[in-house]
């Protein structure tokens, strides 16, 4: 399946890329998460993310659909 | 109507608060976050912020919603800056009228701190020794655990 | 320099906001009391204040005092309208700048609350059906023991 | 003795002034107040009322001098 990958603050600083298009036979939230801890080295702990699909925050046992747009948001720091 | 938006320039501040005008309230409340020179004991020279904006307008516009539901108000509004800031500068900007003052302060602390835990927004602070870091929702350096 | 003043114009809200302005603060809240066109349940049309100015004026600098005492400010200011004033003008602006918005909330919320207290300034409701009446601080007439 | 009595809101109202002279045997504020109360029926219980005297508060304790400014203080309602 491809999912189409956005990353922000430190995630993207990591991943190097603002997003990129992952070929992957990960169906799960937290299968995805590990392949790309994998590739990107990323240290932070899943327990500490939000997850959104498609523009919606989800709940990490959201099945994942081809072509869905996915983020692992960081813990926020706006305002 | 919009209540929440994001901004890539200036807040114009005037025109918001306009939005806010009711013959029935008796009280506003404006909360503006500017652009600190220091956080954690360390010389702060600029920020940057990033946003998901799809996400963000979405969140920001629910957390509006909800403000409106839960409290007194006459109306609610909240505009945040994305990019690159400099020290001094408005970051985020909120606004609230109501019949009483009680809702109105109540309200508008409500959605700041709303904002700052829900909203996906994030802060990259740039010191004066030259490092730059993402900031944790309590502005503590995010750093270590990235 | 002064943090509280009596006005019997327009106050100028900008030129009061400069006035907050500190590299090291990173919140600002404001506080505006509008003239509302109802009280009680009665229609208002407009509503004249009174003060006894010297001794408003010592009370305003004394709770602004020790408002700066009492939380951890960079600045606070308070500007209270005598006279005349129709629906939706301001009657009373209040504003504070803090290094973080827990003091600045709290702050402007006690500088308020303090000055409907304490501050010798009394409101006269004009309603609808021609009748008038001061209030006391909980916005209930005064008619019946005066 | 002479005082100078200012008068706010509901009190002006009643007395129909804003202020006067008056000349008064009282060197206590009770007594004074008590007096005034007899001139203009005021009905406010003095219990509710706050006295100025030289445009600094006082207690009701306070001893009246010849000359001084009086000024009993309705409940403020200003905001």
């Amino acid at each position: 399946m491809n999912y189409q990958l956005l990353y922000f603050a430190s995630l993207a600083d990591r991943a190097g890329c603002a997003g990129e298009t992952v070929q992957s036979d990960a169906t799960g939230l937290s299968a995805l998460y590990d392949e790309l801890r994998v590739r990107h080295g990323f240290a932070m702990d899943p327990a500490r993310l939000r997850v959104a699909v498609n523009g919606q925050i989800v709940d990490w046992s959201h099945a994942l659909a081809d072509g869905d747009e996915v983020v692992f948001l960081p813990p926020v720091s706006g305002g | 109507m919009k209540r929440f938006a994001l901004a890539t320039t200036a807040i114009d501040v005037d025109a918001e608060k306009r939005r806010l005008d009711d013959s029935r309230a008796g009280a506003c409340v404006l909360f503006e976050g500017w652009v600190r020179n220091h956080n954690e004991g360390r010389s702060v020279i600029r920020l940057d912020y990033q946003a998901y904006a799809p996400l963000a307008e979405s969140e920001g516009e629910a957390i509006m919603a909800e403000a409106m539901a839960r409290f007194d108000l006459r109306a609610a509004l909240a505009v945040h800056r994305t990019g690159s800031l400099a020290i001094g500068d408005l970051a985020v900007w909120i606004g609230v009228s109501a019949d009483h003052r009680n809702a109105a302060f109540e309200a508008c602390r409500w959605i700041i701190d709303e904002i700052k835990l829900r909203v996906p927004i994030w802060k990259n602070e740039h010191y004066a020794d030259g490092e730059s870091g993402w900031l944790h929702p309590d502005n503590t350096p995010v750093e270590s655990d990235s």
